[in-house]
């Protein structure tokens, strides 16, 4: 579904990635870990076409990423997102959120769009928020209307950047609640976190990077096992420490 | 000081006696609003334009206005007025230029003035619309293209709307100044409201009536600007974002 | 087609530069005065104290609300009644000190606009860091709060300054000669106005953007 | 002398100041060392020579401060200038403000149009663009003319006789109307000065008048008295001659504009009657 | 050593505060948490005086807070203070950032202020990052100047709000570890965290908030062992669960 090929990327002189190679099959659920600044998002921004890249190529679903023919809006309209900082529309309401890309992207009638958008927002428990702004919730809540604002897409996999990490406590866990139904479903899903509880729940397989490189790409067991390299070990001493 | 206040002579006729002086003054004070409110829509549309393009992922284009914004902002309006009523028609075809010159006069200067005013204060609103789109955060223009939405659409949809909002509290400065910008104007010969104080006391000899006249005049439309932009601030306010409720 | 003729301009040129010697004296008075004038109407503004707010919310409105052309005017016809009444009779030339009075109080509600933005966009915890260490309200302005507030706000202390810059021109209303005043009045003497016009715009669109870029340079050198 | 709360205020402070304008040319202007000159400012001076004398003062301080037509009344007013000589006429609506000395100089107002324009007189300027400046009679005459005899012109007024002599220049107009001894003074600054004629029939008379506190006798006696032994004594002619009939300052220029048949009446009777 | 007398408050019509009442004595080390909007950080603001109260009293070290007559300025220099986004000033140097407040409240001289600063930083383990600006620092690094900043003030008691909160998961041990040590030497401590991993190391009571009230006030051990109210029962299974 998703092989990313010996991708490399510069911002000016600063290497952000340096030769990254992996793959996401279809139904699989990878999570990516790293330290701070080690090129999480920046590869995982690659997937989707948002960030450039100089070298190497992703394919995503048999489309060239790279390619400068490639139509990307179309393919970012196959391909669900989900970031730190949710990013609903703040000058929406939870309802236009949900359908605008529905209408103006896929072409989709209104009404249809907003049966589909409230099916979603029901599925994340939201239904009754559908009329409010985005600043009329809390984060948890937000994050939530984000998931179900890309399923809307009927996307063919999703992209997490740390979707938990700009939440309270008690509210992570409302929001990897949705994440693990939806992996138990079958989605493919590719995700920046460092909830490793999810990680043990549902991955199938945990990379981990650092300055830039995928240092560890192991199945989810061999992982939590014992990683070969000594960095990823020291990070995950001291991310279970406390 | 020995000076005859004399309240009375805005009621007196002007000498060619088709209105009085305060006829003469609601005359100016409506050049005054129709030549800026038209350079503002100028203002709005192209300073939007160049604003939007000034953020724009593509080096032509984001330096081209730049160099719009800084020549427009680094040469007085004053200067930039009279080289668009002075200079501009000789440097067009001569055939064109002297038909353009014995057009209207009126229409001459209120175009000139009009473009004059609208594309300086354009460069200003281009910095405030180039302020207000990154005041965002960035993960906004993200998130509307990971939805499949063109660069375009991502204006459109996600950023335009958000910026405008956040940037109305400095276009209503902004709005303010061109009218008050607009007594410029008179220096090409347009009889707007301030060049109908000086007119005013040209002939009447009572300058301390015609200034205070003026000086009310302009306070007065600051006061209506400030209120219909208070009015659309509250009206365009997002539940739950700043200062919403 | 417009025939050209800069020879009036090397001649004026100690006139000009005369003029020039006037636009800095007023836009740089203004700048120091404003800015100080202006710190403290800010702070008045943002204070909890409602009659301190309301009357620097009702100044700063008042001199906005008026144009500056009617600005200096009013205060050269009126400032020598004020000062007649008291030192009496013989004032003299007060074209300059009327002048400077006057951008001076009108660019010190701008100013204070500027910089009541640049305290609001400290964030909040900074004060109560300071406070938090024993500092007192007044200390934790002048050493926390102030210096970010016109750190983050020297793009828009700038630009201001640009405007103020090229609006010393309006000082022709009293008769006061700047340096657009000059270039005018030569150009008119001469019969030279489009050539004088444009000469000024050029200098004033080098001096201006020669700041802009000076203080840019200076802002990335010096802000971290 | 008479009670002259001027006079007195001169007396006492040892100082007279002086309005003067900055480009009236060739009444009162600037030269290119920043000292003004003049036609009316030297008229003024003889004026403060009188004052000088009057009062016997051994010195008198004679400070300069440039008006505009804007604040000239105003701060005559305030007390800021004790006296203005420039190009300003005297007519009733001033006078209700301010005083005026006995008249220094008397104009007609008519046009400058390009030689070859065929512009004659003012009848040829129906249906054609025309420039004034602003704020001055001619700016009223022009526009009651085309109000009462249907002439359908275009009546530009100009912010200075500058910016008048550039639109009418630039082409914009056919004619400039203003007082035949501005219109000298702009044509003698023209790139080609041989290219403008100034022609037509004065359609009014002006006098220009020193500006004096109102209601201020004293001062005004004295002043007129020295204006008036100028005029009849010749003096004023030289001073005419000076300014009018030979190159003058900074560039040279020499306007020749000979004396006028009003110049010579008022000469010979100087009065300080506003005409109207 | 701080003693809250039946504090409430409110802003404008909304209560935040009800009736708290709690003591921590000295040397002790006490835990407050809750879920989000629950009031912590007020309370712990109204211990210092950086928010007035409008019913009860807080009295530390034999202070009355409350009390208009009070001189909040010294009271506030004896007790430090470490702030969820650090707060360290951005335009100054890591060492005017340790000294200002020496030297312009304790009114010591510029040599010994620097001296202690620089002994604490390296206590801290950032002596080698004295001439830098805030802004060059990680947040880690950050928040250990500002703990260092606060000991400056040889405070007598330490309040904590939220200090890790807004790290990156490594380096939210570096803060912790500093912390702990600084437990184990006994300052007294009033700590607003969602730690528990900190708090059941170190601390000797847990209060726990919900809606502006003080919930539950018990032993670390009961505290987690078996918490008396139901709310704080929910809010720990959440908070531990993944
Ligand atoms: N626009 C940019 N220009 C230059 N450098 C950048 C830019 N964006 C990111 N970087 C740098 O690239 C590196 C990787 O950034 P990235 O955001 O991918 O890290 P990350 O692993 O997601 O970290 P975090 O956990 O903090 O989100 C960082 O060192 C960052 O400073
Ligand atoms: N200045 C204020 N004006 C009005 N309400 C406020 C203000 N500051 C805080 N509140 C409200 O008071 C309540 C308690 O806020 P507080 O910051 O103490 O909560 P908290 O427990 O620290 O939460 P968090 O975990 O989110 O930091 C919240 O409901 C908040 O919305
Ligand atoms: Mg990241
Ligand atoms: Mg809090």
């Amino acid at each position: 579904m998703i092989e990313i090929k010996n991708v490399s990327k510069w911002y000016g002189q600063f290497q952000v990635l340096t030769d990254c190679t992996t793959e996401v099959k279809k139904g699989e659920v990878v999570v990516v870990c790293g330290p701070s600044g080690s090129g999480k998002s920046t590869l995982i921004k690659c997937v989707n076409g948002l960030e450039p890249f100089q070298q190497g190529d992703i394919v995503v679903n048999g489309t060239s990423v790279g390619d400068p023919r490639t139509n990307l809006s179309k393919l970012r309209s196959h391909v669900g997102m989900v970031f730190q900082h949710f990013e609903l529309f703040p000058h929406m309401t939870i309802t236009d959120n949900l359908t605008i890309a529905q209408v103006k992207v896929l072409g989709r009638s209104r009404e249809e769009a907003t049966d589909k958008g409230l099916k979603l927002l029901d599925r994340v428990g939201l239904k009754a928020h559908a009329h409010k702004h985005p600043g009329q919730l809390s984060g948890g809540q937000q994050q939530r209307v984000a998931i179900a604002r890309a399923l809307a897409m009927d996307p063919i996999c999703m992209l997490f950047d740390e979707p938990t990490s700009a939440l309270d406590p008690e509210m992570i866990n409302e929001v990897l609640d949705v994440m693990v139904e939806l992996a138990q479903e079958g989605m493919t899903m590719m995700c920046v976190t460092h909830e490793m509880g999810f990680a043990r729940k549902v991955a199938h397989r945990v990379i981990f990077m650092d300055q830039g490189r995928i240092v560890e790409d192991a199945a989810k067991d061999d992982f939590f096992g014992k990683p070969h390299s000594e960095r990823a070990q020291q990070f995950l001493a001291k991310i279970l420490q406390h | 000081m020995n000076y005859n206040w004399n309240w009375s002579v805005f009621l007196t006729p002007v000498p060619s006696g088709e209105t009085t002086y305060l006829g003469w003054l609601f005359t100016g004070l409506q050049w005054t609003v129709a030549l800026s409110l038209s350079a503002w829509v100028i203002a709005l549309v192209v300073g939007s334009i160049v604003g939007v393009l000034r953020t724009v992922p593509n080096r032509w284009l984001s330096s081209f206005a730049a160099v719009y914004v800084e020549c427009f902002r680094n040469v007085p309006l004053l200067v930039q007025l009279f080289s668009w009523y002075f200079v501009l028609p000789e440097l067009l075809p001569p055939a064109l230029g002297n038909a353009y010159k014995q057009s209207d006069p009126l229409l001459q200067q209120f175009l000139a003035a009009m473009l004059c005013l609208g594309l300086f204060t354009a460069a200003r609103v281009a910095e405030q619309v180039r302020a207000g789109i990154e005041s965002l955060p960035r993960g906004q223009k993200n998130a509307g293209l990971a939805m499949g939405f063109t660069l375009a659409q991502v204006y459109r949809h996600v950023l335009l709307p958000m910026a405008f909002r956040i940037i109305v509290p400095p276009l209503t400065s902004e709005f303010l100044n061109i009218f008050k910008n607009s007594a410029v104007a008179t220096t090409i010969g347009l009889i707007e409201l301030s060049r109908q104080a000086q007119q005013l006391v040209d002939y009447t000899a009572q300058p301390y009536e015609a200034f205070i006249a003026v000086t009310l005049l302009y306070v007065c439309i600051n006061v209506t600007v400030m209120f219909l932009m208070r009015r659309l601030e509250e009206k365009v306010r997002v539940p739950g974002f700043i200062g919403g409720k | 087609m417009y025939e050209f003729d800069w020879s009036s301009i090397p001649g004026a040129l100690p006139l000009l530069g005369k003029g020039l010697l006037v636009t800095l004296e007023v836009t740089l008075t203004a700048i120091v005065v404003g800015i100080g004038w202006g710190t403290l109407l800010a702070v008045a503004r943002l204070s909890s104290n409602r009659l301190l707010s309301f009357l620097a919310a009702g100044y700063v409105n008042l001199f906005r609300s008026v144009p500056l052309v009617m600005v200096i005017l009013w205060f050269y016809l009126i400032v020598p009644q004020a000062l007649k009444g008291l030192f009496g009779q013989d004032i003299g030339d007060i074209r300059l000190v009327s002048a400077l009075v006057a951008f001076a109080l009108f660019e010190a509600a701008y100013y204070s606009e500027i910089i009541r933005a640049g305290i609001q966009s400290v964030p909040k915890g900074q004060v109560a860091a300071g406070l938090a260490l024993g500092l007192t309200p007044g200390q934790t302005m002048r050493l926390v709060v102030l210096p970010q507030a016109f750190r983050n706000m020297i793009p828009l202390l700038l630009t201001q300054a640009i405007i103020l810059f090229q609006d010393t021109s309006l000082v022709y209303v009293i008769g006061l000669s700047d340096f657009f005043g000059t270039a005018y009045k030569v150009g008119d003497r001469d019969g030279r106005l489009v050539e004088l016009l444009l000469f000024a715009g050029a200098a004033y669109f080098v001096i201006c953007f020669t700041v802009s870029r000076l203080v840019k340079h200076l802002q990335a050198r010096f802000i971290k | 002398a008479q009670e002259s709360p001027t006079l007195k205020k001169i007396k006492d402070t040892g100082s007279i100041t002086l309005g003067h304008r900055e480009s009236s040319i060739p009444f009162s202007y600037y030269d290119d060392k920043q000292q003004v000159i003049g036609y009316s400012h030297e008229m003024m001076l003889k004026a403060v020579d009188a004052i000088k004398a009057e009062l016997k003062l051994a010195k008198l301080d004679v400070k300069l401060m440039p008006v505009t037509s804007a604040n000239r009344i105003t701060l005559l007013q305030n007390g800021t200038v004790d006296m203005e000589c420039g190009s300003t006429t005297n007519n009733l609506e001033r006078q209700k403000q301010v005083g005026f000395s006995t008249s220094i100089f008397v104009i007609g107002t008519r046009l400058m149009a390009k030689k070859d324009a065929g512009v004659k007189d003012f009848p040829d300027l129906a249906g054609k663009n025309v420039v004034t400046t602003a704020g001055t009679t001619s700016e009223r005459l022009i526009r009651k003319m085309n109000e009462e005899k249907q002439m359908k012109m275009n009546i530009i007024s100009a912010k200075d006789h500058g910016e008048s002599f550039l639109t009418l220049e630039s082409g914009r107009a056919v004619a400039f109307m203003m007082d035949d001894a501005l219109l000298y003074g702009e044509m003698a600054k023209a790139k080609r000065p041989g290219d403008w004629v100034v022609v037509g029939t004065a359609q009014s008379k002006e006098a220009y008048g020193c500006m004096l506190r109102k209601d201020d006798a004293g001062f005004k006696k004295v002043v007129d008295a020295a204006l008036t032994k100028a005029m009849t004594s010749g003096e004023a002619e030289k001073i005419y001659n000076k300014w009018f009939m030979n190159p003058i300052p900074p560039k040279g220029l020499n306007l020749n504009m000979p004396l006028s048949d009003d110049m010579k009446a008022l000469y010979k009777a100087p009065n300080d009657k506003a005409y109207e």
